[in-house]
């Protein structure tokens, strides 16, 4: 049986290497596979590796899987590990690398026949999810020469010429040990995939799966409601009603994605009117009136149709590192006293930046957002922009106020809190995309320690605190995770995952 | 015999089409680009004295209209000079350019394209004379109306629009138009030649009785030998640019010296009262961008001989004041 | 005819060097595709790393400088988001937008080049009338209007034709197209159309009005005095006088419809060069959009001049004057 | 012996926006085989509209309403369109006043030269450009073969216009009508043209009609003269007689008034007044405001009737007819000697 | 009548051969003879008024975001608010915007951009086509070169790439506008400025040592009024086309402050899903505003071109 599915972005390129990308990611999860795998939970589960265990703070030990054979033939084994480290920071013009990966790895090296010793530079709690992200390659396919050794850097001995992206084309190069193999791809048409007969796990349900990029939302729909295609991703949530009503099947996950507000908290902001020059988001009281400010039920029903949930957190409960705190409630009369208290009785004029075309109706959401603003008294300007120029702007400080996403691929708190709200620091490259500057040095510090944590347990009730220390502090405001959608045909069934993930492999026939 | 109040002085006028940067390239690769000239006039003498009708004849193309506007100082000469009461046209600056440009104006040929469509009559007769300061803002009208009556024109019509005119109210209306920037020279070109017989003839009287109303001189532009022999003092015949005789109008019609002169009377159609056998002379006129060499009628011209094909034969007095350029002249 | 030639490559020089420096400097000034490319859990550090693998940290001179020099070697730079030469991503795309305007643009003069004939012929007739009443509102109503009208009305409610995608596609030397195919034609129907509705209006009243012009002329009279049928009038004296104008706005129009494919396959998710601009204006993909625009120009520049030769096949007037320069 | 075309009260009207113009309102005169009509009167005066209502050719929003026009005794107003057809361009030619425009300027000379014999007879494309070629000899086209191969742009006017007689000439028609065909020329060039046509209506028979405004032109062409004042015509009779005799003052005005060398230094005799539009036309006599001779009688329209043996006028008061107003009239054929004595001198020059 | 004036013909004569009006009211007699030029020149009057009276007539001020609520959000047609009470007779969109007021506020946005910007292009492309006609020559070619260009390239990838590189924004859609257009006017004023600038009342105008800006403004201007007046017509109507398909890109107007075009876009999400109104009504609105104005310049088509007239 063949499996359409209709993606709302296409594949930048078939080198699973060369860029850090969902639609990327998951594609390629049909050919290739790592170390490890997340589940539809973003649980860690064993993939090429049965098992792992940490030998010491900087050393795990991966046990390789026996009797995987590439779809060119070659048998799996830790060459062909060693090789595909090797060659991550070798990826010319990557716009988003993988050495975020692979940069604490200071040693690969075989264990015996059937193991890999990886090494770190510290502690890193994480690498067993950090190496679901590195899918493998074939050394013989690429070319390596028959020992490659790991030296970090991109300083590997034996690599032989290393295909670049555009040699990804080739169904020669692009050799996983998947259950599909790569058969053709069109860009901007379609990609099909064959199955692998002798995949080592279980045989997936298609013979042969299409995947046509299908970037606007109507036509994507309509290819699903004519049956161009069986599946489709992310239809637009206003067209579920139709769709399950034309007898389709509409599954839903909670993703591991928050929509949150984050407010310049980095000294006076000029550009907020009628406060004289101050910064009144400094307040704490003020980011507290604007969190009781936002009705997210009202949101969630009216703007997401539902297939969203209000947030208390910067991940949904249960994942790791959650601490069940409750949703702010929504209390404009509170909202209002707060702002009197902090000496704003006539609010003050605020712009709230937004893409608008990178999350589910994301200026619908700024806009619900400035209306309930607006009602406490502060006056709210949306300013919408095609992602490219907001997170130019964002990340030039531009905005006052900005409504954004975050999605933990590690699926633990540490990766919202450091990337987030972790005092913005170059040198230690904590905080990057903390555009409002929000500092809160005691977190930091705990955080910090967390990440060092082997212990999963302990390391968990670190997270809970640092979390509570920002959401207290109403450091960032979440919104809502979103919801993720699929449609599919009658007669298939797909776990919705949370990392919002299409992977065909996946897709079953009902029995 | 007064003096010469306008004296035309090997005057030449060469429109050039120049190469642009493509073109010269392309000459450098290889291509066969070259300039284009046009001698609309060609080194043509010409002395009118006050008072006088000059008449200047010729075929179509031939550059009349061409040094009726270098006359009247709508294109500067590429060569020669033009002078105007003694003083050269071109050397004169501020104030006196002006003054020189005013006392020479032009009647044009289609009254209607003349005249702007959008404009009032009266803002067509009163602009200049109030941009120059001729009429002050109070006297305006009046002045505007003394100018419509001077050309037997209703001042009470003075607030209507050109189309509302026929035609021969429009060659009147542009007659006070230039009229109204008290000129003493006026370069008519073909401007009778739209306009019916009956009406023309109406319009060629309204040229003489200002004549003599207002002591003006005239060049009057014509390829119609009838008109122009009416009118006329003295005519000059032109052909392809270059002037090919001139001399007293009587003279020129009972003694025509150029072959082209005797061919083109010969073709005037007159009134006949017998049925006329039509006899005429051959081939067309040349280009002016392609010149014939030497003398310019010699391939239509029935006493043409060898010198005629290379040597350009010079304006001479065949007579007192009386000119032409013909090889033939050499002869006898 | 080599000055011509010069003349020609000296605009599109000009217009590429012109477009070149905007494109450069405007998307440096939007700001930093790796802004938007990058994973957003990647460190300050890693930014800083991937912006100097893409040469964006170098200052805007020297990139442009850069860029310049590739150019003279064939290379119109490597996309950032696909880390392929941007030409050839471009060229990919090519054939379908190509497709896709070359059959709107037949459809638009084989429909509409007869019916401006007629409203020109019979201007005052119902007919006529009609036809410039249609044609006012394939004028009116805006691109991506019609394309949705289009969409609602034959895929959502008939569900007689698919709403968007390229279909099934036959590679021909090299290049996949669609309109040999059954599935393909159909996919290509609606866009094809809705590209095509306004440049028919275009050429409907272009046609129009000039047969009115032409009807007019003196010569048309004296075709009647000399005993031609009106079939031979309208056929060979009218139609090869109107074609001059018609051939020449096409022409233009083509560059524009190639423009304009962008609304449409954005409304029909057409793969095209269009769709590909768009998402490389979204992605910053500085490469992309300079390769596609260059493209364009080039494009319009070879269609111009095709235009300008089939004018002078038309036009014996031109014909002189090129001969002459 | 029939004439070869009688027109008779002809008239059409135009059906413009502003009112009804009479550009042609009673038109009458008849033309023998071989014989050339002028036609002549002033701008707007309704010459090219009779011509072309004889072929049928009046555009929109224009139309014959009344009259008949015989021609070889068929009635082409009743005949309408598809007797038209046969005639246009095999019987009846006509010669357009602007050479500049009537052909068609994308088209080669030999299509439009060959579909023109084709339109009328079966022929093989061969035969068709042979006749063509003749054609063009016979109007002094030298080099016909390289002509046919070229675009009229090519042209100067006269080659145009002498191309244009050709198209006539290529069925010898039976007539040939001559809308103004010398007015955009040089007068070199018009003497020329003047000339073939002449030696043609004499070798081939031809009738012709020449229509223009210069009377001139006319007076040593045509036999016989028909004067059109504001769409009708005013006089008619046999050229000498009318130019030596002007019976209708509108006529001798027109004579009157044509600038020449023994006119010098003298004032022209002049029409006063100015063209009537023709969508108000005065009451009566529509030259009356303009005439010096107008009366109360005038304000009725006057006939077209026979004052003199072969000579039809439409005037209450013709010149001849009142004999102190004849002291004025200037002697025309004097003129006329004074100019072939010119004539004669320039001659004996070379 | 005296054998006087016979003679003399210098009297006056009585009579004008035509009725005593300007070219303007000869024009305009002529435009209102067809009916549905005048229907269409009604319709864009009314269309005029309502948007400029939006704020007097629109039952909600859709770009208040305060007044905006949205629990009334994507209300059908005729719904009625839960917030106020009152009733939607357009139906809203998602974010509770009354479509009524929605459309007639957008319609105030598309008229003035596309206003505003032509505007500034006809200033420009005026005085550059003008300036190039009478000048001739090397200003001429410079000018026309630079026309070319930007004629020679489509309309939309420049609007759409300038907007690209400046963000959202009324006057950056304004600005691009202009530079989008000002060719047009340029290149049509040129070509019948220079057919003008031939005539010989532009000669005479010189021979009278008149000053250039004079003649060219006073005396060229007027003449070259009715082609331009022609195109910008229909130069309007595209405007408004135009800005409403920038919107749709998603690179026009502000999204709280939505146009026509962007009214449509946002409606394009809704398609699908049965809510029509959300683009339909607009779309209808934009269809029928350029209808109409379509409507009025192909009467002023003909008008003007004198060929045609009857
Ligand atoms: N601006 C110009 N550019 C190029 N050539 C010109 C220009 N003006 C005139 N000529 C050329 O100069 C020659 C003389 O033109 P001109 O108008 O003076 O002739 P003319 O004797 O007045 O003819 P006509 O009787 O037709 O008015 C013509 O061949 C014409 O083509
Ligand atoms: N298409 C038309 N619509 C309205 N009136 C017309 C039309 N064609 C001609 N006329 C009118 O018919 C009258 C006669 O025109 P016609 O062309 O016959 O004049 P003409 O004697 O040939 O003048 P000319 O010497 O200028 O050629 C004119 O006054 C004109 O106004
Ligand atoms: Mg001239
Ligand atoms: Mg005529």
């Amino acid at each position: 049986a063949d499996l359409v599915v209709g993606l709302k972005s296409e594949a930048t390129s078939m080198d699973p290497q060369f860029h850090q990308l969902s639609t990327n990611t998951q594609v390629l999860l049909n050919i290739f596979e790592g170390l490890t795998n997340q589940d539809a939970l973003q649980k860690v589960t064993p993939a090429l590796a049965t098992e792992w265990e940490a030998v010491d703070d900087t050393t795990w030990r991966f046990t390789l899987r026996d009797g995987v054979k590439f779809q060119n033939g070659s048998t799996f084994s830790a060459r062909d590990v060693i090789y595909t480290y090797c060659r991550v920071p070798l990826v010319e013009n990557s716009p988003s690398s993988f050495t975020i990966y692979t940069a604490t790895i200071t040693d690969v090296k075989p264990d015996g026949d059937n193991a890999v010793l990886i090494s770190t530079d510290g502690p890193n709690p994480l690498l067993p999810t950090d190496v679901a992200n590195l899918p493998l390659l074939s050394a013989d396919a690429a070319g390596a020469e028959d020992t490659v050794t790991y030296k970090p850097g991109g300083e590997c001995e034996g690599m032989g010429t290393v295909p670049q992206s555009a040699d990804f084309n080739s169904p020669e190069i692009t050799v996983g040990t998947g259950p599909y193999r790569l058969e053709s791809f069109v860009r901007g048409s379609q990609m099909v995939l064959t199955r692998y007969d002798d995949y080592w796990g279980e045989q997936p349900d298609w013979d042969k799966v299409t995947l046509r990029p299908l970037t606007s939302d109507g036509p994507r729909v309509a290819a699903l409601l004519s049956g161009d295609v069986d599946m489709i991703e992310s239809p637009p949530i206003q067209d579920l009603p139709r769709i399950e009503q034309a007898g389709y099947s509409v599954v839903d996950a909670l993703s591991n994605r928050i929509i949150y507000l984050a407010m310049d908290q980095d000294g006076e902001a000029p550009s907020i009117g009628g406060t004289d020059g101050k910064n009144p988001l400094l307040d704490k009281k003020v980011r507290e009136a604007i969190s009781l400010a936002i009705n997210r039920d009202a949101i969630v029903e009216r703007i997401m149709g539902g297939y969203a949930q209000a947030a208390g957190e910067l991940l949904p409960p249960p994942m790791f590192g959650t601490n069940g705190r409750a949703v702010d409630a929504y209390d404009p009369e509170k909202a209002k006293q707060l702002l009197t208290e902090a000496g704003y009785p006539d609010g003050f004029e605020i712009t709230l930046g937004t893409p608008n075309d990178r999350y589910i109706n994301d200026a619908q959401v700024a806009q619900a957002v400035a209306q309930m603003l607006a009602r406490i008294g502060i006056r709210t300007n949306v300013d919408a922009q095609t992602a490219s120029q907001f997170f130019s702007r964002r990340n030039a400080l531009d905005f006052p106020i900005y409504l954004a996403g975050w999605s933990a691929s590690s699926g633990e708190m540490s990766s919202p809190l450091k990337s987030l709200v972790a005092t913005y620091n170059k040198e230690a490259g904590t905080g990057p995309t903390n555009a409002g500057r929000y500092s809160n040095p005691a977190m930091d510090e705990l955080l910090k320690t967390a990440m060092t944590t082997i212990d999963d347990a302990e390391r968990e009730k670190m997270l809970q605190e640092a979390e509570q220390m920002v959401l207290d502090d109403f450091g960032i405001i979440p919104l809502h995770y979103e919801q993720t959608v699929w449609a599919l045909k009658e007669g298939l069934t797909y776990e919705p995952r949370v990392d919002q993930y299409t992977i065909a492999s996946q897709v079953h026939a009902a029995e | 015999m007064s003096e010469a109040i306008l004296e035309i002085d090997g005057v030449s006028k060469r429109f050039v089409k120049t190469l642009d940067l493509a073109e010269r390239a392309a000459r450098m690769l290889g291509a066969t680009v070259r300039e284009l000239t046009v001698h609309a006039v060609d080194g043509v003498d010409l002395s009118i004295r006050k008072g006088e009708v000059m008449g200047l004849v010729g075929e179509s193309g031939c550059g009349k209209s061409t040094l009726g506007r270098m006359v009247a100082g709508l294109h500067p000469p590429s060569a020669g000079q033009i002078r105007f009461r003694g003083r050269d046209v071109a050397s004169l600056k501020g104030a006196d350019a002006r003054e020189a440009a005013l006392k020479v104006q032009m009647v044009f040929q289609d009254p209607m394209s003349s005249l702007n469509p959008r404009m009032r009559v009266d803002q067509i007769v009163g602009e200049a004379p109030r941009v120059h300061g001729l009429a002050g803002s109070g006297e305006i009208d009046a002045y505007v109306e003394a100018a419509l009556q001077r050309v037997g024109l209703d001042p009470a019509m003075r607030k209507r629009y050109p189309h509302q005119f026929s035609g021969g109210q429009r060659a009147r209306i542009g007659i006070a138009r230039a009229l109204a920037v008290q000129p003493d020279f006026i370069v008519c070109d073909e401007s009778v030649a739209a306009l019916d017989v009956s009406i023309q003839a109406q319009i060629l009287n309204l040229f003489m009785d200002l004549r003599e109303e207002l002591d003006l001189t005239y060049l009057f532009i014509s390829h119609d030998l009838g008109v122009v022999e009416h009118i006329s003092d003295r005519i000059a015949i032109m052909y392809l640019g270059r002037m090919v005789e001139q001399g007293a109008s009587e003279e020129i019609f009972t003694a025509p010296n150029h072959p082209y002169t005797q061919a083109l009377l010969a073709e005037i159609p007159t009134f006949a009262t017998t049925k006329k056998t039509y006899s005429a002379i051959k081939g067309e006129i040349p280009s002016p961008i392609d010149p014939p060499p030497g003398c310019h009628f010699h391939p239509r011209c029935p006493h043409a001989f060898e010198r005629c094909r290379v040597e350009r034969p010079a304006l001479k007095e065949i007579a007192a004041n009386r000119y032409s350029a013909c090889h033939l002249n050499d002869m006898s | 005819m080599t000055v011509y030639l010069l003349r020609r490559l000296g605009q599109s020089l000009i217009a590429l060097a012109a477009m070149a420096i905007m494109v450069f400097v405007g998307v440096f000034a939007i700001g930093n595709p790796v802004d938007i490319l990058i994973n957003p859990e990647a460190s300050q550090a890693e930014i800083a790393a991937t912006t100097a693998r893409l040469g964006l940290d170098k200052p805007l001179w020297e990139q442009f400088a850069r860029f310049v020099g590739n150019l003279f070697q064939g290379d119109l730079g490597t996309s950032f988001v696909y880390g392929r030469p941007a030409a050839e991503i471009i060229l990919e795309r090519l054939p379908a937008t190509m497709e896709l305007a070359v059959t709107a643009l037949l459809i638009s003069v084989l429909i509409g080049v007869p019916l401006g004939v007629y409203a020109g012929l019979k201007p005052d007739s119902i007919g006529g009338r009609s036809v410039m009443a249609g044609s006012i509102f394939g004028f009116s109503l805006p691109n991506f209007w019609q394309g949705m009208l289009l969409i609602l009305v034959f895929s959502v409610l008939l569900g007689w034709l698919p709403a968007g995608g390229r279909g099934e596609t036959v590679t021909v030397l090299g290049v996949r197209l669609s309109f040999l195919t059954w599935d393909g034609l159909q996919h290509m129907l609606l866009p094809a159309l809705n590209l095509a509705l306004f440049k028919m209006s275009l050429v409907i009243r272009l046609t129009r009005a000039n047969t009115r012009e032409v009807c007019l002329q003196e010569y048309i009279k004296f075709a009647r005095a000399k005993g031609l049928s009106s079939r031979r009038i309208v056929l060979v004296h009218i139609l090869k006088n109107i074609m001059i104008p018609v051939v020449t706005i096409l022409g233009l129009e083509l560059g524009s419809m190639i423009a304009f494919a962008i609304v449409t396959e954005t409304v029909f998710a057409w793969p095209g060069m269009g769709k590909l601009l768009i998402d490389s204006i979204n992605l910053l993909d500085r490469p992309v959009i300079v390769a596609y625009l260059m493209l364009t120009v080039v494009i319009i520049v070879s269609i111009n001049l095709v235009v300008d030769l089939l004018y002078s096949a038309l036009d014996p007037r031109i014909r002189l004057s090129q001969v002459k320069s | 012996m029939t004439p070869l075309l009688s027109v008779d009260g002809l008239q059409t009207h135009f059906f413009t926006r502003d009112g009804v113009a009479k550009a042609v309102d009673g038109v009458s005169f008849s033309l023998e085989r071989g014989q050339i009509l002028g036609l002549v009167g002033e701008s707007g005066s309704g010459k090219s509209v009779t011509g072309f209502s004889l072929l049928g050719l009046v555009d929109p929003p224009g139309r014959v309403v009344g009259g008949t026009i015989t021609f070889d005794g068929e009635d082409l107003v009743k005949g309408g369109e598809p007797m038209l057809r046969t005639l246009r361009g095999k019987r009846i030619a006509m010669i357009f006043q602007d050479p500049m425009m009537t052909l068609n300027p994308v088209l080669r000379i030999d299509t439009q030269m060959v579909e023109t014999v084709l339109a009328h007879e079966r022929m093989s494309h061969a035969e068709a450009l042979k006749r063509c070629r003749e054609a063009l000899v016979m109007v002094g086209i030298s080099s016909p073969d390289e002509r046919l191969q070229s675009y009229p742009h090519q042209f100067s006017g006269g080659m145009r216009q002498r191309v244009a007689i050709a198209i006539a000439l290529l069925h010898k028609p039976d007539l040939i009508i001559a809308d103004e065909p010398t007015t955009a020329l040089d007068v070199t060039i018009q003497a020329q043209i003047l000339a073939e046509v002449q030696k043609l209506c004499a070798e081939t028979g031809t009738a012709l009609i020449w229509i223009t405004h210069d009377l001139a032109v006319v007076s040593g062409l045509a036999d016989r003269l028909a004067v059109m004042y504001a769409g009708r015509v005013v006089e008619e009779g046999e050229t000498a007689r009318v130019i030596e005799r002007p019976l209708h003052p509108y006529t001798k005005g027109l004579i009157d008034s044509v600038p020449q060398g023994k006119t010098r230094g003298a004032r022209l005799q002049q029409i006063s007044g100015m063209t009537p539009s023709l969508l108000a036309l005065p009451q009566g006599c529509a030259f009356r405001p303009r005439c010096a001779r107008a009366d109360a009688a005038c304000l009725e329209e006057p006939a077209l009737e026979e004052k003199l043996p072969d000579r039809k006028v439409r005037c209450f008061h013709p010149w001849t007819l009142d004999a102190a107003a004849d002291a004025h009239m200037p002697t025309v054929t004097e003129t006329a000697d004074q100019r072939s004595g010119a004539a004669a001198r320039t001659g004996t020059r070379a | 009548m005296s054998d006087d004036a016979f003679v003399s013909g210098l009297a006056p004569a009585a009579t004008s051969p035509v009725a005593v009006d300007s070219p303007l009211k000869r024009i305009a007699r002529a435009f209102f003879e067809d009916r549905l030029a005048v229907a269409g020149l009604v319709l864009f009057l009314a269309i005029l008024l309502l948007a400029v009276f939006a704020p007097l007539i629109a039952p909600q001020n859709p770009y208040d975001l305060a007044q905006l609520d949205i629990m009334d959000g994507g209300q059908p047609p005729g719904a009625a608010s839960f917030a106020t009470g009152g009733t939607y007779y357009l139906g809203t969109d998602e974010q509770g915007r009354d479509m009524l007021s929605a459309i007639l506020y957008g319609l105030r946005i598309s008229l003035v951009v596309a206003t505003v910007s032509l505007a500034f292009a006809i200033a420009i492309g005026v005085t550059a086509g003008i300036a190039a006609a009478y000048f001739g020559g090397r200003i001429d070619a410079l000018i026309m070169r630079v026309v070319d260009l930007q004629l020679s390239f489509p309309a939309i990838l420049i609007a759409l790439i300038l907007l690209a590189l400046w963000g959202r924004g009324v006057d950056k859609v304004i600005i691009a506008l202009v530079i989008v257009q000002w060719a047009y006017y340029a290149r049509t004023v040129r070509s019948s400025a220079i057919v003008e600038a031939r005539k010989d009342y532009v000669e005479a105008a010189r021979c009278l040592a008149l000053s250039h800006g004079r003649i060219m403004f006073h005396h060229l201007l007027p003449n070259c009024l009715p082609p331009l007046i022609v195109v910008a017509t229909v130069q309007i109507a595209q405007a408004i086309a135009l800005e409403a398909t920038l919107s749709f890109l998603g690179v026009g107007v502000p999204i709280t402050e939505p146009s026509l075009g962007l009214l449509i876009a946002n409606g394009y999400d809704y398609l699908l899903s049965g809510r029509y109104w959300v683009s339909l009504f607009p779309g209808i609105a934009l269809v029928v505003t350029t209808l109409a104005i379509n409507i009025v310049g192909d009467r002023l088509r003909d008008v003007f071109n004198p060929r045609l007239q009857k």
